[in-house]
């Protein structure tokens, strides 16, 4: 595990970032439902960093990571960026025409290996593409470059003829993961780029982005709902639940002590390494929070299990509980939760 | 009765001759039966009359009816008549079961016999038309039927502006309306400014057969805001869904732009009567218990028990239908060049084709605009050389072969033969297929300048192209225009033939923008020339007459708009007008010929080719019909062939289906 | 979906509106008015004076500006009065009454043949495909469509009288037209009825036959067929759970236009089949400039389409559940 | 476990050692290769290339004027014989002439072979002069017979002309007119579609109550407004492509509607939120994301619409928009010969067109699904 040192610059500060579908007043007057898919998240991810995501599916944390690769438009908040050169750009309300310059700094990674790659277009299309339209290559020197990216991410040259359908999962995430960087982008939101794929396959894949990540100096967004993978991967890790950030640390702490109710419900979740190390499993019970419409007071009060009154009806705040660490939570602080890290390390 | 007609003047006694002299030839006169058991009536009759809702036949004829004497044979009564027509033609649509006008045009389409009036004469010194109703007709309701009915008609549907946006045109005079009067139960009278010499064959032709569906004024009083009481029908007008009384009127009285005939509870004095209005295309009328014409045995009109009348959109499927089998007496609509397909189904279809005349001097009249807008144009058609060159140009053989199965005469706009006006020098002037001297002609007037493509150009140096506006719904012309394209390029001109719409033709007419204009060249007949010049005369704004339209709008708006003649186009303009008042046979002959004279010079209309016959469709044993007739528009189609005597042999089609 | 639907159904009456302004504007286009058309009906002979036409103008009011006129019509339409048929003199409603019904009648079962036979044929091609079946069907489907309807249908009444006896046309043969009821004569009916969904429906089926295979080939190409395949579905369940619904879709939106397309563009083959359809009523009604007929017709035909595209909308998203609304 | 499966194609072509500057085979090459394996694709393709090269060069095709009208109205097509009537062989091929009567009854003309009358039938015979190109004289017709002999292949029509050089000239206007609307009105609905299905929002809803409203508008009163319109002093086929661009103007709303909701349906897949987010502009995903995912239905469309717009013609027609003579195409053949009598006596001349039509589509149909192949990436 890589540890950045804290003097790193800021590359993105995320600031009270909000993206909701519908909510729009039609024309006859009625007025939709709103979905807060991303509510309010503000956080800052340093450069060369592994910024880890996790939350339940449908919690927001894949539209939080379309938002700011601008894949989709914000509806509030900012997303500020610091480019190379130096100053602070906000890739939230940029104009798409003023976005093209910062367009390739901040790239993705997706999740599905099969619906991620155009199945009409060959490797040499869809990884020489992002070039092409970005005017840094044309002609044989796209060839060239789509070459040496195969051969980076452990392909073969000569595949680029060949369309996607011909590669197997792993495979077809080298392929994708090849296209994010063929603009030499400085972020990659890299949104559950092993969830689907074999457990096998996995480890060759993470192992492939850590060195690429050391290689290139890159910062990873890393969006999962798989806990283990974040505990190997990242630096600092937000959980989100619906919508909001209910915790934020660095992820050894995280994992030794959770402060949220939530989070430590996610990581009973996670099938213990060590199946001696009996622990009753603190399940999850209930559906996640409906978006369009949000329980009053903390949103995970009815699926918690140290609900008290307060919570019904007053909404928490995020409070830097300790320098670095953030919570979400009432009574932070008076809860004795159970991590998952001592048990891991005990098992190393 | 005839006895009454009496002219007071001698000039009048010309037409009352003619009158008189009809009756022996169309076998129309009152007879008197010594009892009135001798009257027989159909099956179906007699079973209503046994069961005690009809009266007897003695009650329902008139105490003298019209006895009809038949064609061949005296009829058996039973079977249907099947007919079809094709998008629902107003006209053809009418004459399917015969109009029965006020006057009548005889069987051999040369003169007017009576009919529901049973005599007319002149009075005043012409100006005053009297006629005289037939006594003891009842309506097919059983009303009687009487003069009240002329005066409902006159005063309050012809003189209704909200019926009729105008008095009709055909009883004016000189522009003038004449007084209407009814002199008692069974006479009326009009009197004009001058004598209306047409008024006995306008009464048996169009408005003769149109008059008689306002008359039934004890029917259409409720519909009629005079009579009716105001709360109720504006009740009946809301319950129609219509907006006003005439809207409603207009639908019960049947006077319908296109569909005739839609109301089975309108009264008729028809052989037959609506039985079920058109349905899924299909229309039924049944015998008229009251119809008051008898045969000379005594039995009641008609024979056959109803007509069964099918509406095709397209006459090609009409056309089917028939070499199918499914009718046995079409007239209206049949196409010559069809005969093949006519003639193959005969034997499958018990059927035979006969071949009848029509009322056309020559299929098609090709009209050049004589009052174009374009002046070059305009000079060129107003030369006569021009015309001639075309005429010349025009391979009428060709046409013959290839469009009329070789079965066709080269001809020009004349009268067709055995017309009084008929001229075999100019029927057949300019008709010989000469291209040289067409050529010549063309080259003499000044064309000579021609273009790479060997077009001739006009004065103004524009390639002469010539643009003939043809209905679509209008193949004959279509076929003859194409060869037309053929022969206009061999004597260098360039010839576009454009079909839309009729209606659009229509309003490129009104708006005098044609320039080159086709149309059936019909109505050359005796019944129809006299008042109807429409080829000859540019007095109709409203027809297809497209050769003088402009003069036309100016004659017919009396100066207010078009543009006014000049010369010979004045002079025949005169000569109408003088015919339509002048009842001296030998006169109207002298105005005829001097019409038809002045059009031979001028070729105002150029004709393709003639005598091409149409052929009727008439069940294997469908007797009382002649073999040989005429049908056209001049006839109404043929209802002076009666179809109230016509009958199956056997009491029924031989070709009907079980 | 309630929310969609109702906020679909409030832009389908500005739809609507826009619509009824196009409807009345089209038929204007063409030159002249009723009163042109009611001359060109009229057969020499007929007289009409210049003040009659004036008159005539006044009567029909087409002498008032096209704005007043409209204002006149969509009013009295709104309380479902659509006015009169000048040709007619019949109410439009009363003559829609007549014709909607049968046209219905015969484009709603020609609609539900057109997708019966044309899906499941379309999907075994696609299937099947360079099978001998597969070619027979494109031959065969490619023949009726290359064809003109008119053309099969004028064959099918030709080979119908010359060879079985059949009658030409219309809802009844002959011999059942004065015949009372029976079940003879709604045999007979059924018997003319199924000739022109047959002939109507014919081009429709070879089409959407062409769409189906075309949108499936697509589908069965994409990798998550090859993915379940790798996972041993039964050749056919995989076809059918998933490519299958995702392909039809592209032919469920095109369902809306179907409705108005069989009632306006078979005007022709019912002309040759002699059914008195609203196709012929709105040919004639425009040619001759009958306003409210034309109008009203085209007024219908226009809410049908919009009904029928709002259904087909739906239909898509049941179809095709990657499609948000 | 397999770790990472091997590439499963086994027709690519290796490429040559030489790593990444090594030529690479490219894309295009490899479609033609699996083109050229589908056979009847290539045999339409060849047959279609002729049918272009007939038009190009009708006048030396067709034996006669598409206007010379002969003596033989309604004449049969004459059958080419090897074998006269004492079965001798010739080497040269011949047709009978024939002899023309009129049936009596019917009036209609009835053809019997003339023994007599023997025309040797030839290629590139001197026949009526033309002008190739509509500028050179020339007068060597592709076959024929010598002067004062006729050669109706395909029979003649009501006015005497050969069906045959109809046929070419017919070729003429339906294989480049119509095609011409056909692929602006799918352009035109693949770009709308693609706008609507892939901004959604108010603009996909303000498109898509155009499509309705555009749908809505009856095609009847506008073909009859638009043919008043048309300046009547054009040529014919100028009136005529003016009208076909007015409807393809209208009809690409059906190819919208059908991109659309693909295009809904395609935009949620992650290959376009890439392209998004590699600053791929929209109409470059349209164009190179979306619409090659549509193959399939752009050439079912295509193959659908050219013999609709063929057969339109006849319904243009049939309305009075369509040709007019002396313009000759096959859908004017067509609509000539919708008439009962001509399918029960001269059948001959719906057949032709209407073989023509079938042949062409049917062509256009297998060029199509070979193409198909041939750019799918998953075809064996």
């Amino acid at each position: 595990m890589s540890s950045i040192s804290v003097q790193a610059e800021p590359i993105l500060s995320v600031r009270d970032l909000k993206k909701h579908f519908g909510g729009k007043k039609t024309w006859s007057g009625a007025v939709s439902k709103t979905i807060r898919a991303v509510d309010g998240v503000t956080f800052t991810i340093y450069e060369g960093e592994t910024f880890g995501l996790v939350g339940e599916s449908g919690c927001g944390k894949t539209t939080l990571g379309r938002c700011i690769a601008r894949a989709l438009d914000p509806t509030g908040g900012e997303v500020v960026y610091a480019p190379k050169e130096g100053g602070a750009v906000d890739l939230a309300s940029l104009k798409p025409r003023d976005l093209r310059p910062y367009r390739q700094d901040v790239q993705m990674i997706f999740q599905d290996p099969i619906s991620s790659l155009n199945p009409r277009m060959t490797l040499l299309d869809i990884i020489g593409e992002p070039m092409v339209v970005n005017g840094l290559a044309r002609g044989e020197e796209v060839k060239h470059r789509v070459g040496d990216l195969l051969e980076r991410v452990g392909l073969r040259a000569e595949y680029m003829v060949r369309y996607p359908h011909a590669f197997s999962g792993g495979q077809r995430q080298r392929i994708g993961i090849a296209r994010a960087l063929a603009l030499n982008p400085r972020v990659i939101v890299c949104d559950e780029p092993v969830s689907a794929l074999d457990v096998s396959v996995q480890a060759q894949i993470l192992n492939l982005l850590q060195d690429l990540q050391a290689e290139k100096n890159l910062t990873y967004l890393f969006i999962a709902h798989d806990l283990g993978v974040v505990e190997y991967l990242c630096d600092r890790v937000a959980v989100m639940y619906v919508g909001q950030v209910v915790e934020l640390a660095e992820t050894s702490d995280l994992f030794a002590r959770p402060l949220h109710p939530y989070t430590e419900a996610l990581m009973s979740a996670v099938p213990p390494a060590n199946p001696r190390a009996a622990r009753a499993p603190r399940l999850l019970e209930g559906d996640l929070a409906n978006a369009a419409n949000l329980p009053p007071g903390c949103h995970f009060h009815p699926r918690c299990g140290y609900c008290v009154e307060r919570c019904r009806t007053e909404e928490p705040e995020l409070r830097e509980y300790s320098p670095g660490r953030f919570v979400r939570c009432h009574r932070a602080g008076e809860l004795k939760l159970d991590g998952v890290a001592e048990l891991a390390e005990a098992d190393l | 009765m005839i006895r009454t007609f009496a002219p007071t003047r001698r000039q009048f006694l010309k037409l009352g001759g003619l009158a008189a002299s009809s009756i022996a030839l169309g076998g129309l006169g009152g007879r008197a039966f010594a009892q009135g058991s001798q009257y027989k009536e159909a099956p179906q009759l007699a079973e209503m009359v046994a069961s005690g809702t009809l009266p007897s036949v003695d009650e329902r004829l008139p105490e003298a009816p019209v006895v009809v004497e038949p064609l061949e044979s005296v009829g058996t009564y039973g079977g249907h008549l099947r007919t079809g027509i094709i998008q629902n033609r107003g006209f053809q649509a009418r004459s399917a079961w015969g109009p029965e006008p006020i006057l009548r045009i005889s069987r051999d389409g040369q003169s007017v016999e009576p009919n529901l009036a049973e005599s007319w004469e002149y009075t005043n010194d012409g100006k005053t038309f009297v006629l005289h109703l037939r006594r003891g007709i009842k309506w097919s309701d059983g009303a009687s039927f009487d003069a009240s009915g002329f005066d409902f008609w006159w005063n309050h549907v012809n003189l209704n502006a909200e019926l009729s946006p105008a008095p009709m045109a055909q009883f004016m005079v000189q522009g003038e309306v004449p007084t209407f009067e009814m002199v008692d139960d069974h006479t009326v009278q009009w009197t004009f400014v001058a004598p209306h010499a047409n008024l006995p064959a306008l009464l048996a032709h169009g408005p003769g057969g149109s008059i008689p569906r306002y008359l039934p004024r004890h029917y259409l009083e409720q519909f009629h805001a005079d009579f009716a009481d105001e709360a109720a029908l504006n009740g009946r007008v809301a319950e129609a869904g219509f907006s006003t009384w005439a809207e409603l009127f207009n639908n019960r009285s049947n006077v319908q732009w296109l569909m005739p005939f839609d109301n089975p509870a309108m009264p008729t004095l028809l052989p037959f009567k609506l039985s079920r209005p058109m349905q899924l295309n299909v229309l039924v009328a049944d015998r008229n218990p009251y119809y008051w014409k008898v045969d000379p045995e005594g039995q009641q009109l008609p024979y056959v028990d109803d007509i069964v009348l099918t509406n095709y959109e397209s006459g090609e499927v009409r056309d089917a239908a028939i070499a199918a089998g499914e009718m046995n007496w079409v007239n209206t609509d049949t196409t010559f060049t069809n005969l093949p397909l006519y003639r193959e189904g005969q034997e499958r279809g018990n059927y035979s084709v006969k071949l009848w005349q029509t009322d056309r001097a020559a299929e098609h009249t090709i009209m050049f605009n004589h009052t174009v807008k374009d002046p070059v144009l305009r000079e060129l058609y107003n030369d006569v050389r021009f015309k001639r060159a075309f005429s010349l140009a025009l391979d009428r053989q060709q046409i013959a072969d290839t469009v009329y199965l070789g079965f066709a005469v080269p001809s020009q706009l004349q009268m067709i033969p055995g017309s009084k006006w008929r001229n075999e020098e100019w029927a057949t002037k300019d008709t010989e297929y000469d291209p040289d001297g067409a050529n010549a002609l063309l080259d003499e007037i000044g064309l000579t300048n021609r273009d790479g493509q060997g077009i001739r150009q006009r004065s103004d140096g524009r390639p002469l192209v010539l643009n003939m506006d043809i209905p679509v719904d209008d193949p004959g012309s279509l076929a003859v225009a194409e060869l037309i394209i053929e022969f206009m390029r061999e004597v260098g001109i360039t010839f576009n033939v454009r079909s839309i719409a009729r209606e659009q033709v229509r309003a490129l007419i009104d708006n005098n923008d044609t320039e080159v204009g086709i149309w059936i060249g019909d109505k050359c007949s005796d019944a129809m020339f006299p008042h109807s010049p429409e080829w000859h005369v540019p007095y109709l704004a409203t027809g297809w007459n497209v050769w003088g339209m402009a003069w036309a709008q100016f004659y017919a708006s009396g100066g207010q708009q078009g543009e006014e003649p000049q010369g010979d186009a004045k002079l025949v303009q005169e000569l109408f007008d003088e015919m339509q008042i002048t009842v001296d046979e030998a006169r109207r002959l002298e105005i005829g010929n001097e019409i038809l004279r002045i059009n031979a010079e001028n070729l105002w209309n150029i004709g393709d080719v003639g005598q091409v016959p149409i052929p009727v469709i008439l069940g294997s044993n469908l007797r009382n019909y002649p073999e040989e007739g005429f049908t056209g528009f001049s006839w109404l189609g043929n209802y002076n062939y009666q179809i109230e005597q016509t009958y199956f042999e056997g009491g029924a089609w031989s070709g009907e289906r079980s | 979906m309630m929310n969609y639907a109702i906020r679909r159904s409030g832009q389908m009456l500005v739809t609507v509106f826009v619509i009824s302004v196009i409807a009345f504007v089209v038929i204007q286009l063409p030159p002249g008015d009723f009163v042109n058309s009611y001359l060109a009906t009229l057969s020499g002979g007929n007289i009409v004076t210049q003040d009659a036409i004036v008159a005539l103008r006044a009567q029909f009011g087409l002498d008032e500006n096209l704005v007043v006129q409209y204002w006149r019509w969509l009013t009295n339409l709104l309380q479902g009065n659509m006015g009169i048929s000048f040709q007619y003199q019949r109410t439009v409603l009363d003559l829609l009454a007549e014709r909607l019904p049968l046209t219905l009648a015969i484009t709603i079962p020609t609609a539900i043949f057109v997708y019966m036979v044309a899906i499941p044929i379309g999907i075994y091609s696609a299937v099947r495909q360079y099978s001998l079946v597969d070619y027979l069907l494109s031959f065969a489907g490619f023949i009726f469509l290359a064809v003109p309807n008119f053309l099969i249908a004028i064959i099918a009444i030709y080979i119908g009288y010359r060879y079985f006896g059949g009658g030409v046309g219309g809802l009844f043969s002959p011999e059942y037209e004065l015949a009372p009821w029976s079940i003879g004569k709604v045999l007979n009916m059924m018997q003319n009825m199924s000739l022109a969904i047959l002939i109507i429906g014919t081009s429709g089926v070879a089409a959407t036959m062409r769409v189906m295979r075309g949108m499936l080939l697509d589908e069965l190409s994409q990798a998550y067929v090859e993915t379940a395949r790798a996972k041993g579905l039964g050749e056919w369940r995989l076809i059918m759970k998933y490519p299958v619904r995702v392909a039809v879709s592209p032919v469920l939106s095109t369902i809306g236009f179907v409705l108005p397309a069989l009632i306006s563009g078979t005007e022709i083959t019912a002309t040759v089949l002699n059914i008195p359809t609203t196709g012929p009523l709105l040919l004639n009604a425009v040619r001759s400039q009958d306003m409210f007929l034309a109008a009203s017709i085209i007024f219908v035909l226009s809410i049908l389409t919009v009904i029928g595209t709002f259904i087909s909308d739906l239909l898509l998203v049941w179809a095709d559940p990657r499609i948000k609304l | 476990m397999t770790v990472e499966a091997a590439p499963t194609t086994a027709t690519a072509p290796s490429a040559v050692a030489d790593g990444v500057t090594a030529r690479i085979i490219s894309p295009r090459r490899l479609m033609w290769w699996k083109f050229r394996k589908h056979k009847l694709a290539v045999a339409s393709a060849i047959f279609l290339i002729l049918a272009y090269l007939a038009t190009i060069f009708a006048g030396f095709v067709a034996p006669y004027d598409p206007a010379t009208r002969s003596r033989n109205l309604y004449a049969p097509p004459q059958g080419i014989h090897f074998f006269d009537e004492i079965g001798q062989f010739h080497l040269q091929p011949f047709v009978y002439g024939w002899k023309m009567t009129r049936d009596l009854e019917t009036l209609s003309p009835v053809y019997t072979v003339n023994p007599e009358e023997k025309f040797p039938v030839g290629l590139f015979v001197r026949g009526e002069p033309y002008k190739l190109f509509g500028v050179i004289d020339a007068d060597v017709r592709l076959f024929g017979v010598a002067e004062g002999g006729y050669f109706h292949l395909a029979g003649t029509d009501h006015f005497g002309r050969d069906m045959f050089t109809r046929l070419v000239y017919g070729a003429q206007i339906s294989l480049s007119v119509g095609i011409i609307s056909v692929l602006v009105s799918l352009v035109l609905g693949l770009v709308i579609g693609g706008i609507s299905g892939l901004y959604g929002g108010w603009i996909d809803n303000f498109i898509q109550r155009v499509i309705e409203a555009i749908i809505a508008i009856p095609t009847i009163p506008l073909w009859l407004g638009l043919a008043a319109a048309v300046p009547r002093d054009w040529p014919p086929l100028y009136q005529y492509f003016a009208i076909l661009v007015v409807l393809s103007l209208i009809s690409w709303t059906s190819t919208a509607r059908v991109a659309r909701g693909r295009f809904l349906a395609l935009r949620e897949q992650d290959f376009v939120t890439a392209a998004r987010v590699y600053g791929a502009s929209r109409t470059r995903i349209i164009a190179k994301h979306l619409v090659p995912n549509l193959m399939s239905y752009v050439i079912v469309t295509l193959t659908l619409a050219i013999p609709g717009i063929i057969i339109g013609e006849t319904a243009l027609s049939f309305l009075g928009v369509g040709l007019k003579a002396p313009t000759v195409s096959w859908g004017v053949l067509l609509q000539e010969s919708q008439k009962v009598q001509i399918i029960q006596f001269y059948p001959w001349l719906w057949i032709g067109p209407a073989v023509c039509v079938v042949s062409v589509v049917l062509a256009f149909n297998f060029v199509g699904d070979g193409a198909r192949d041939a750019a799918d990436p998953f075809s064996r």
